[in-house]
């Protein structure tokens, strides 16, 4: 995934050259993970700026220069060191075109590695994607494939808005698909079926899609058919796909790393209860990461949701109906 | 083995005192007598202004108010020395700089009272300031944005600069200080002027910092040009921004201008300063009020007397009101509706949020207690 | 509300002299809403500590306080001035104990006003709940009358560990009631029921209960018969006395202010959705301020649940039913 | 009219130079020869340890380390100054002090290993640091904090100080400056301690701000002892944390000290410097290094020979080894289980935490991709 955002980055660049990249340690060093690997290089000092270590400014300076036409691409080094930034996020980032009533725009983008699972120090296996969700004015993406993150990545900073683009570090070396440097984006707004099925419903998005469809594998060989949604673009909802999917199975899975207490998981479940109530023909669950603090790595396989698990509570939902 | 390593020194500026003397060194080439008599004007005009906007706000005609009482030479100094092109980016009470910038200050002030009315339309600025930002109320995040602009000029070229206020009690965000730190950094082309009024709401300047003045906190930042300037005496205020401005556009980075003031109202319409301050500090402030500072000059210079004062009145008296209509105008008979609380939101409106659009058109405005 | 508070804080900085209060004008101005009036009379300079004007330090100091054994009340003026201290409260208050293992812990709380209502400027109006709600390690309070005001402060102060304390400023200065300086505690973790109803369940927690209780009466005349609970804790939820609830009622309205979207609406879908649907006679709603920015305040009862669209939402559910 | 109104001048000190030479000005009293020695024995046993340390990670035996190869003069310095009773609130990177401030070196390092290991336990400070605040993180965060110890420390009267590390990156960090703020106007008995490596992972301490000093950044604040030490010189950053912390106890205020010092290694184990820095620079940085000071000066004080330092290699190696022993004794033998995620959430832990802790107990470590 690490070429593909890298790819979709440079030919941004390329044909906007109202495109700069900005963040800790992006330019000579190429990034923590390399996205930004070569762009230096390629596109100069210019368009390429190591800041200082300052979050709230990181995320506060973009918005000051999205304000004069450039399109930002700010990277926060990890998800967990973003709540500096949160106030200007929030506060402004958000804000900007509704305050102004349109006079000041903010197309930006902020980047950020996301979840755990790669044996990290603490803070660097956080997921906050529901903390972004709750705010008006953001768009929130999270991709899980190569492609879908080149495509959503080239989306996210065409968009004439503020989005939050989130990197599921626990991908960025995983999976080897080629992915061609086509300049074409993916919708935004929209979810992708990725296995289609009759028995159950399993949405989820970023990392844990990879335990989600390697679960669906093996439920398949004990015959259970499981749809698998990948809902890339979190903010906003593409609800239409999930109820479609689950009038069909009649059961629904969420499955995410982040606390499962006002995850985004409960979004998910929420709108399936106000729109698909009579849809559903048992309880639907989430298979969450548990409300207590992302723990060290040592334990982090006993909190992010495993393919056993998932296996094992869909095997308890299709029991329980 | 110690060695001295580096050694810095703050000034302070003044050319007018309080008595509307000039000093030795008042800058014999800058402001003309029309250009001193027109900022004069300027303040007078804010200062009417302010006082209706108060007691708009006392009868029930507008929301919370800020009054810039006091400050008045501070935001006509700072928005005189900065040409087309220039951005400003203020806090929430640069109401005189908003006036110079706009296409009228009529057309200012409708927009001051709408903000403070509670029409996100008072944000929209326009004329010369068309770039500029909307008043900021979150303390000091407004900084970060002026690195932001200050940044893309740099980026594509340009010789323009920024003009970024921040309140005394602004100096002690973090974010204030990201800001100078990455100004200092890449050399950018903004002033910073800190509106030191003496007050962040109820705590005094001296308990907000230890620093002898606020301009050494650029010293933090290795920003070269910091100064402490007069704040009431509009010609310091001029000179310095306007020399500041010079360096940025100059490519010689960026500076740090503190203007000692005094807020001479209470913090906003919602504040009672009586219990933290006492008349007596008041009342001494005011023999420093810069209008009474600048109508002295120009009555020493000559270009004013008391009918011209009687006329200034009663034209600034009728530009406010002419102001207040329009504000009343558009309240009243050009109302924001519930959807402009979703048309704004992004470019293009998201599905989901047409429904909402449609559930919120169609009810009146509900009951909700608590006012 | 505002007696009540102060009468809690005066209360327990006599009985406990390691509790402090600190924040922005909360000395010699009392607050801006008089929460802190007369403290500093009453307990000194030591222990009413006017801080300079700097959101992130008032929550970290707070931590650096709370591990030495003290007890810091701090004040943010504003819930939409929160932001810059949420690092602070997501990355070091919610976790000290967790990360040490005890050794070093963490009781404090952040109290702020909250929501809309009161005809002030931008960011005077936020409702931040669920954001809170989302953070392992930390409780979430929102009081809804001067008496629980008064009993659920107490407790806050009282738990070991940090809380995030909510005050409606819609309701500072609203209702009569007497409240008796009694010292007593109310439990965390409980929801209250302040109507008992056969219907449908009424669920919602600080300002809005206000409008939810208008509404229950109107909804009365015509016959119908709401139960109403009072959630004031959000975190941990007692999501036991909701499902009994909605087991009686069949029906439920979740309602509050803040953006529907991955609002904590969600998370009481959410449960119910996994522990009660069997109960449910129709699908649920929730009644919360739009997706978009809370507006200035001339369009803020547009934004804000009304009495009106409660009463019309619930009626459309019961004819649903 | 122009005036000074403020004047500041930043020092550096030095007491040992490159050659292990005393200045002229070294302090008489301060360090006995054994003194000296330990802390030498000191640095070396923390050399030692970083190696191992990085070789455990390469050897996938434990998680990615920040190694502090190059930088022990400072923590030895400022542990060494503190007495009982003061406070350390550290970065990530004070591996001495930690050391220092245990029951034993090897409990520390032990500690320090389940930490990088990633084990909450290795956040259990003990011993006369048993106040400490464990390894910080989210950079600059750590200051706010010490701020806290510090104002519980002057609300209770108590004669006890606070010892606050922060990188060269750190100093850029809003944190930072409201928590300098804040420590000046309440004149807090906390000592700041800027350990300057020269980097923030890739970024050099030049472009992350332009100011002169590091120690400068404390006049933003009002802080009138700010300082710049040569932190490869122990006896410098000793002397001056020395007669900070003796201000602080004193009433007089916080302190800023800048001690300059190179990180000779990469950032952590997940870095490769070569991406950023020439190998060039790091050969002359080599020359500076502490530990050849410190030899240097004991040897010249006829303190110190090979013999002495081939019977130290081998104590601080065993000493590391027994640490290394402990550390896998207890992530092997007493591993932490799915349980510890729940129990040290609250002091009593919720209801519906108690399901969850179930389940997870219920469930073998699974399977989930990506490393
Ligand atoms: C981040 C933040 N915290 C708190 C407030 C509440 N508040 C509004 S104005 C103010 C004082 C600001 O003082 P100063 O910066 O000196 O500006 P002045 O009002 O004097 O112009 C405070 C604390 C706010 N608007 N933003
Ligand atoms: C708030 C925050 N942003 C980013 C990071 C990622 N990061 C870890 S260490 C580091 C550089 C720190 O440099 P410095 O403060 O000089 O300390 P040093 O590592 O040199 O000891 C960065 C950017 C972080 N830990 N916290
Ligand atoms: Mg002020
Ligand atoms: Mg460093």
């Amino acid at each position: 995934m690490v070429d593909a955002l890298n790819m979709a980055l440079a030919y941004e660049m390329r044909v906007n050259k109202h495109v700069v990249v900005l963040g800790e340690d992006i330019g000579v060093n190429g990034g923590v993970f390399r996205v930004t690997d070569g762009l230096l290089k390629k596109f100069g000092r210019e368009r390429v700026l190591d800041t200082p270590l300052s979050e709230t400014l990181i995320v506060g300076m973009s918005i000051g220069m999205a304000s004069q036409g450039l399109r930002p691409v700010a990277e926060i080094q990890f998800s967990g060191f973003v709540y500096p930034g949160f106030d200007q996020i929030v506060n402004h980032a958000s804000r900007l075109r509704n305050r102004t009533r349109g006079v000041l725009t903010c197309p930006m983008v902020v980047r950020m590695p996301s979840g755990g699972g790669i044996h990290a120090p603490e803070h660097h296996s956080e997921s906050v994607e529901a903390f972004f969700t709750h705010v008006p004015g953001l768009r929130v993406v999270i991709p899980s494939s190569p492609k879908r993150a080149y495509g959503l990545l080239l989306a996210s900073i065409r968009d004439p808005d503020p989005v939050i683009f989130l990197e599921p570090t626990r991908l960025y070396r995983l999976g080897k698909e080629v992915v061609e440097d086509t300049g074409e984006a993916l919708p935004l707004d929209r979810c992708f079926v990725l296995r289609e099925g009759k028995d159950v419903t399993l949405v989820s998005w970023g990392a844990s899609i990879h335990e989600t469809l390697l679960a669906t594998d093996a439920l398949l060989k004990e015959g259970v058919s499981a749809e698998v949604i990948d809902v890339a673009t979190l903010k906003y909802l593409d609800e239409a796909t999930i109820l479609q999917s689950v009038k069909k199975t009649g059961r629904l899975v969420v499955i995410h790393e982040a606390p499962e207490m006002s995850g985004f998981g409960a979004e998910i479940m929420a709108r399936v209860l106000e729109r698909g109530l009579y849809f559903l023909l048992s309880p639907p669950r989430r298979i969450a990461g548990f409300n207590c603090v992302m723990p060290l790595y040592r334990l982090e396989e006993h909190y992010i949701p495993s393919v056993e698990r998932i296996v094992a509570e869909v095997r308890e939902l299709l029991a329980a109906s | 083995m110690k060695k001295e390593v580096a050694r810095f020194a703050i000034t302070h500026t003044q050319f007018v005192d309080e008595n509307g003397n000039m000093n030795e060194d008042f800058p014999q080439d800058v402001p003309s007598s029309d250009i001193l008599t027109q900022w004069y004007k300027t303040m007078v005009l804010t200062r009417v202004f302010d006082g209706k906007a108060i007691n708009l706000q006392r009868t029930g005609k507008m929301g919370t108010y800020a009054s810039s009482e006091g400050q008045e030479a501070v935001g006509v100094g700072l928005a005189s020395a900065m040409q087309e092109g220039d951005v400003l980016v203020p806090t929430y009470r640069e109401h005189v700089a908003q006036m110079m910038r706009a296409d009228s200050p009529e057309s200012a002030m409708t927009k001051i009272l709408l903000f403070w009315g509670g029409d996100e339309r008072g944000n929209m600025r326009e004329g010369i300031g068309k770039d500029d930002f909307p008043a900021c109320v979150p303390i000091g995040t407004q900084t970060c944005h002026a690195v932001g602009v200050a940044s893309a000029f740099k980026i594509r070229k340009e010789k323009r600069a920024v003009v970024c206020t921040v309140g005394d009690g602004g100096t002690s965000k973090g974010d204030f200080y990201e800001s100078l730190n990455c100004a200092g950094a890449w050399q950018l082309p903004v002033v910073f002027v800190i509106v030191n009024n003496g007050f962040a709401i109820s705590l005094s300047r001296d308990k907000q910092t230890n620093s002898l003045t606020l301009a050494q906190k650029g010293i933090a930042a290795g920003i070269h040009f910091c100064q402490q300037v007069d704040g009431n005496d509009v010609v310091a205020v001029y000179e310095a921004v306007r020399v500041a401005l010079q360096r940025a556009r100059a490519g010689q980075g960026p500076s740090v201008i503190e203007a000692l003031t005094y807020r001479l109202s209470d913090h906003t319409t919602a504040d009672d300063a009586k219990r933290y301050r006492s008349s007596e500090e008041v009342k001494v402030a005011r023999k420093k009020d810069p209008l009474l500072r600048s109508r002295a000059l120009l009555e020493r210079l000559g270009h004013w007397d008391a009918s011209l004062e009687e006329e200034l009145q009663k034209q600034s008296h009728a530009s406010v009101e002419s102001a207040v209509k329009s504000y009343f105008d558009i309240i009243e008979n050009h109302p924001q509706t519930a959807s402009d609380m979703f048309v704004f939101l992004h470019e293009h409106i998201p599905e989901s949020l047409v429904q909402q659009q449609g559930r919120a058109l169609s009810e009146k405005k509900g009951g909700i207690g608590g006012h």
